[in-house]
């Protein structure tokens, strides 16, 4: 099994959320996140007219272990209903999983994804 | 004495003490999040520091019987002679200690303003022993002399509500402790913005609402002045979001929240000297301009590379001392009248002494106890102090859980 | 003219400025956090837009002297001849400038309150013409009819304190503006649960105090009326509250405490028509049946897929002309009286007549401010910035860094 | 009657209003963030029930004709008989409304101080029918002996604001609710903190100017006993935080930002029996005291083992208590006079005789309430849903969506 | 050493950390996360009496580095501490981690842990 | 590739981010998290004096996926940056990455780092 961790942008994940579920995946989990990349130079002008170069902007990340043969299906939907096109847009990491297991029942490996 | 006068008065005191939690707010929220809860704190102290001060001896200081023009004896020390029952000098439609108390008020909301300067970075201690000193040494003094019978009243200069009692006063003060103090660490290089944008409205709504008191209650009486003093103190306001908001939205791309609520200060900053003094119409012309004027003057002072944390000279330094010029400009015109055998270049001349006299006591007395309070118990936390935030350095506390 | 009723109508007016901020709070807590900045700045923005027009063309427009019945003519344009010491038409307690204020106050929070129906999709360019325009050709001549010497007040129709000025027009502008704009992008499908619910009952505790000088300021006078006023406002808030939480309990299984706050705002707005007609037993009745009424008509325009985000139709509209009609049902019983020769049935009448002039009114004259904004410079933002929500979209401000 | 007493205490009654949307702030602010909205929840739908209550049936039992020094009779029952414009028994210079809505006030906000004691585990069903139960046969009782004719005025026991009926009135059954709720889970050992410190101040804020018509209200006039009570009240408030502030630098090692908030309702509450009875200086001593003794006071409970969740007995029980005996030792100091012929070590024990009797009533009554409902309907909430938290448990909302 | 990250309900998140510390595993680090999966269907009524089904549900992430041979230990004191056999008591994670530093003492490998 | 999870001190995490851009490592994603580790005995004392130890701290948990052969420069970057010395300075932990994509351009790989 694979943890996908998407770093996307807030504005699409509703977006992202709804292809994930069309495409049969339920399960995920995300935290708000900031996150520095090739985007850059969101100059930002405070209350005195000083301008600072915001680096960190707001990100959700979107956690979701699937099964090795689901992986690639699970990412394009991702990608695909991530993408602007612009800057900003984010990055996907696959590591891997080793155990999963359901604390409900107890249940282990794919029967717990 | 009529009850009319009495209500007023005391109701007024009360919306002048609900200045001090708005600006407590409106400072937290300008503040980081890791110092919201000391950014308050000091706001709030100064309501337990000064209003304790006033009683045993701030009052008899700014308003006992003169002593050169300069300053109260200690007649009132305590408030004794000062009756809850009977009129005191200042005004005979009430009771002499609900003039002190309305009084009091402005003594306890200057002190706060300053601390707008020195957020984020100073040391709670010495915070109290110079809140303690500025009430005494600096606020008194400069309210002798305009209110208490001292040599800007006798001159002549005008300050309806505290232009330069309070404004000026504070600004300035907070322009010595800008430069004394020195930046915050990370200023200019990493993002300083507001936390909490709705706390920052609130405030300013709170400010607003108290100033209706500030200004209107200075007629002490509920009368014609007053109404004026209400009517021009509300639409200064409403013009100063709009020219605040108009240059951010110029000049920063964007109409700015923050603009918004600073603006409405600014524009009441302007309008407190001249408040019994002009008519509604020049009064948009000073809320207007007060916006504009306080957008430039803050942003002025960070091309300075100077940190005046939360903007406490650009909005009450540069707006009060906008207000009082103004007042000299346009009194009469609309409300009150320039006095008999006045001209009104004269009177500009007596606005202007007067404000340089403000701006040089506050700026040099401030600069002098700052100046004893850092080579002694030393004014800044440590570095790793303010990094970490004053709310848990300072205070122990966390401003949020969520 | 008397201390006492200048010290209340200036503190009324405090009071019911004070209402906007609360307003702000009150929004800005049901909108989602994204967009909690830029709700805010709606109310706060009224304050400035409204604070403005009012002193310049509003009051002469609503308040000067009367033409047809319709509207007033240009005699008080930039107040000239509004005299901040003497009385003028409309109270001969007061000095003209303080009804004026008084007035102005209703004229801020009026489009504030509009603003709840298209928060989190509005253009802010576009609304800062809207709020110019509606305040001048909805808000004014309405005012005009009901109080400045039209055609309802003529006629006989009953509103002591804004039952259809304030919330009749604005509740009603708000589905005009709810139909125009469409819905909100998700609007159905994504939850839009409120971001802050201590702001929100925050909000609501300030609009309550703040209505004590609605409603009782509008006896023009601290007399027998202002003190009726002020208990049955009080009585119908706190049976508002019973009333819709009664029906979330009962409907949605759990008693809400947005339901809690939501009631209080019902009963005050059916209060409203009505204060100074009717006694404490029958303000009961008013505020409950407002409580539960406003519940269902917010859930009939989610049923019928309509999006008045902050549900300002189903509160403003429907419990200020719920309180319209109660007005005319129970005048006179515990206050007040049937004007003479008057019979109820007419009353009632009357009342149906103002009810139906000021949906009319506000409905198509809102529908056609919106309906040329849209297609001229556009009424919503585009949807990529309501996604990413208003307060970095067209403010670049984050309400919260927590 | 005249225009400044009617807009006096018309103002004040607006002030005691706003207390309890204050108290709902400095409360929820206390609580877990789990908690906030219910807890806010308990002081906001006490404006709905006691707002009715108190119309309905509780101004009657606590100010209708007396009957045996112990309750009034009926007469008052829907406020028959209890005019908007002419005066009552209890003050000539107001209409009788204004009277009773001032009174009511008080009626909202004691019942909102008691729920701090059981915040965070309280079933809502449980808390609707003891605020109701607890406002009939606590309050009013305990109202009437004071303030209605009953026996605690007969004897002469001085209680200017409410340090009895209010504060050892709701601090003493919040002692009674921690023994009889029992802890909170975790108690003791899970970090209890307040989930939002500017939330709590704003709430002191809003308290402190709120109490300003509490207290100087209480003088029922806009007189000098008005400006002593209002002059007093601000520096208990002020040295209450000086008090509070100073121990825990002192013992806990750092200067609380909570503790300046909460120093400052002790101080509040201490004063608030002797407002209209002792001057200026006393009131430092008391206010200073208050905030040690309630400091000490809170934390001996949680020594004890006794969880209150939000201090009420340690604040306004001892604080109240406090108050009842200080304004015995310090009546006529500065202000007021011991009544004629009565020695100060009388008036003392009065004092004492009128506190014994308030802890016994309140203690025991609550008891049986509480006690009555625990057998029947059950008091706390399941386990899981304290784990949870009330806000999603018992109203299916969530306080904050950042 | 393997990471063991459990997503499990907030109210069960302080038996959880007691009963890891009584198995003497003091070092773990938590998430405030949303998540969803098969626990669904949480109708919410809004203030408009708008019933929305939320899927969307406050989590806590729990992230721990054991070494390998406490790791069936600490999982079995986890699922035995954060179930409740309702569904929604959530899943446990497990993935490889080559390299744990101390950042304070530059320790490396299980003597950091 | 590899993902480094740096936990540290809320306080360090400006000093770090800047000491990483520095040394060419530009993107990365923070997370607000609390942590108990060896660090201890905090104890705090409440509005009513009651003492409690509270061992959950606020710490920030800094992520950054970089190729196997920056990995070392970007831990000895971090470590330095990071350190104070006093206990609760944190850890960092090392997992293997199998996958990038970049949701911009679906560029895979190294070249999406
Ligand atoms: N090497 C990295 N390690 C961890 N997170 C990263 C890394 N690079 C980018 N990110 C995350 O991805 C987000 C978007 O990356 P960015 O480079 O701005 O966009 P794009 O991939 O479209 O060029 C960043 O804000 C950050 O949170
Ligand atoms: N495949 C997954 N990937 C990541 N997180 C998941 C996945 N499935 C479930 N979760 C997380 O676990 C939580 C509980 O899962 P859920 O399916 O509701 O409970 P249960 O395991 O008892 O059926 C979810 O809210 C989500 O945060
Ligand atoms: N085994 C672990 N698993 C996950 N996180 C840990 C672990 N040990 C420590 N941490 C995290 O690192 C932080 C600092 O650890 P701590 O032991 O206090 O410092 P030090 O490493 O300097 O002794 C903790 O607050 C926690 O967030």
């Amino acid at each position: 099994m694979k943890k996908i961790e998407a770093i996307i942008r807030p504005e699409r994940v509703n977006h992202v959320k709804d292809a994930l579920v069309d495409a049969g995946f339920s399960g995920l989990t995300t935290t708000q996140v900031t996150g520095r990349g090739a985007q850059r130079g969101i100059v930002h002008t405070g209350r005195s007219g000083q301008s600072i170069t915001i680096d960190m902007l707001p990100k959700v990340k979107l956690e979701m272990v699937v099964t090795n043969e689901h992986l690639d299906q699970a990412i394009s939907v991702i990608v695909k209903a991530a993408r602007t096109g612009e800057i900003g847009d984010g990055k996907i990491f696959v590591q891997p999983v080793e155990q999963v297991i359901r604390v409900r029942t107890g249940e282990e490996g794919e029967a717990a994804v | 004495m009529n009850t009319g006068d009495i209500a007023w008065i005391l109701l007024a005191s009360a919306l002048v003490l609900l200045m001090t939690p708005g600006l407590a707010l409106f400072y937290g929220g300008l503040a980081r999040s890791k110092n919201a809860a000391a950014t308050i704190m000091h706001s709030f102290m100064c309501m337990g520091i000064a209003g304790v001060v006033w009683v045993l001896w701030g009052y008899t200081l700014a308003f006992g019987p003169d002593v050169g023009r300069f300053i109260g004896d200690f007649s009132f020390f305590g408030l004794s002679g000062v009756s809850a029952t009977e009129p005191g000098p200042y005004a005979d439609n009430m009771p002499h200690q609900a003039f002190m108390i309305f009084q009091g008020m402005f003594a306890i909301i200057t002190p706060a303003l300053v601390t707008g300067a020195f957020a984020e970075r100073m040391k709670f201690s010495a915070f109290v022993i110079f809140t303690i000193l500025w009430v005494t040494i600096v606020y008194a003094p400069v309210a002798h002399w305009v209110w208490g019978g001292g040599w800007l009243g006798e001159l002549g200069a005008l300050d309806f509500a505290g232009g330069n009692v309070v404004h000026i006063n504070s600004g300035v003060a907070a322009l010595a402790a800008a430069l004394i103090f020195g930046r915050r660490l990370g200023f200019g290089s990493e993002p300083m913005e507001p936390h909490n944008v709705p706390m920052v409205v609130l405030g300013a709504g709170l400010l607003w609402f108290g100033w209706f008191g500030f200004n209107a209650g200075s007629a002490l009486a509920a009368d014609g002045t007053a109404v004026n003093a209400f009517v021009v103190t509300n639409t200064a306001a409403a013009a100063g979001i709009l020219g605040w908001v108009a240059m951010s939205w110029i000049f920063d791309s964007k109409p700015s929240v923050i603009g918004a609520a600073s603006g409405a200060v600014a524009g009441l900053v302007a309008i407190t000297p001249a408040a019994g003094f002009v008519g509604p119409m020049p009064s948009i012309i000073i809320g207007l301009i007060a916006g504009i004027l306080c957008y430039l003057a803050a942003g002025l002072l960070v091309r300075l590379n100077l940190d005046d944390s939360l903007s406490v000279w650009g909005v009450h330094g540069i707006g009060g001392t906008w207000g009082a010029l103004a007042t000299g400009l346009f009194v009469g015109i609309g409300f009150g009248e320039l006095a008999e055998g006045v001209a009104r270049g004269e009177q500009v001349l007596n606005q202007v002494v007067a404000i340089v006299a403000t701006w040089a006591w506050a700026f040099v007395v401030t600069a002098v106890i700052l100046w004893v309070l850092k080579v002694t118990i030393g004014l800044r936390v440590s570095d790793n102090d303010e990094a970490v935030g004053l709310d848990v350095a300072e205070h122990g506390e966390t401003a949020y859980r969520l």
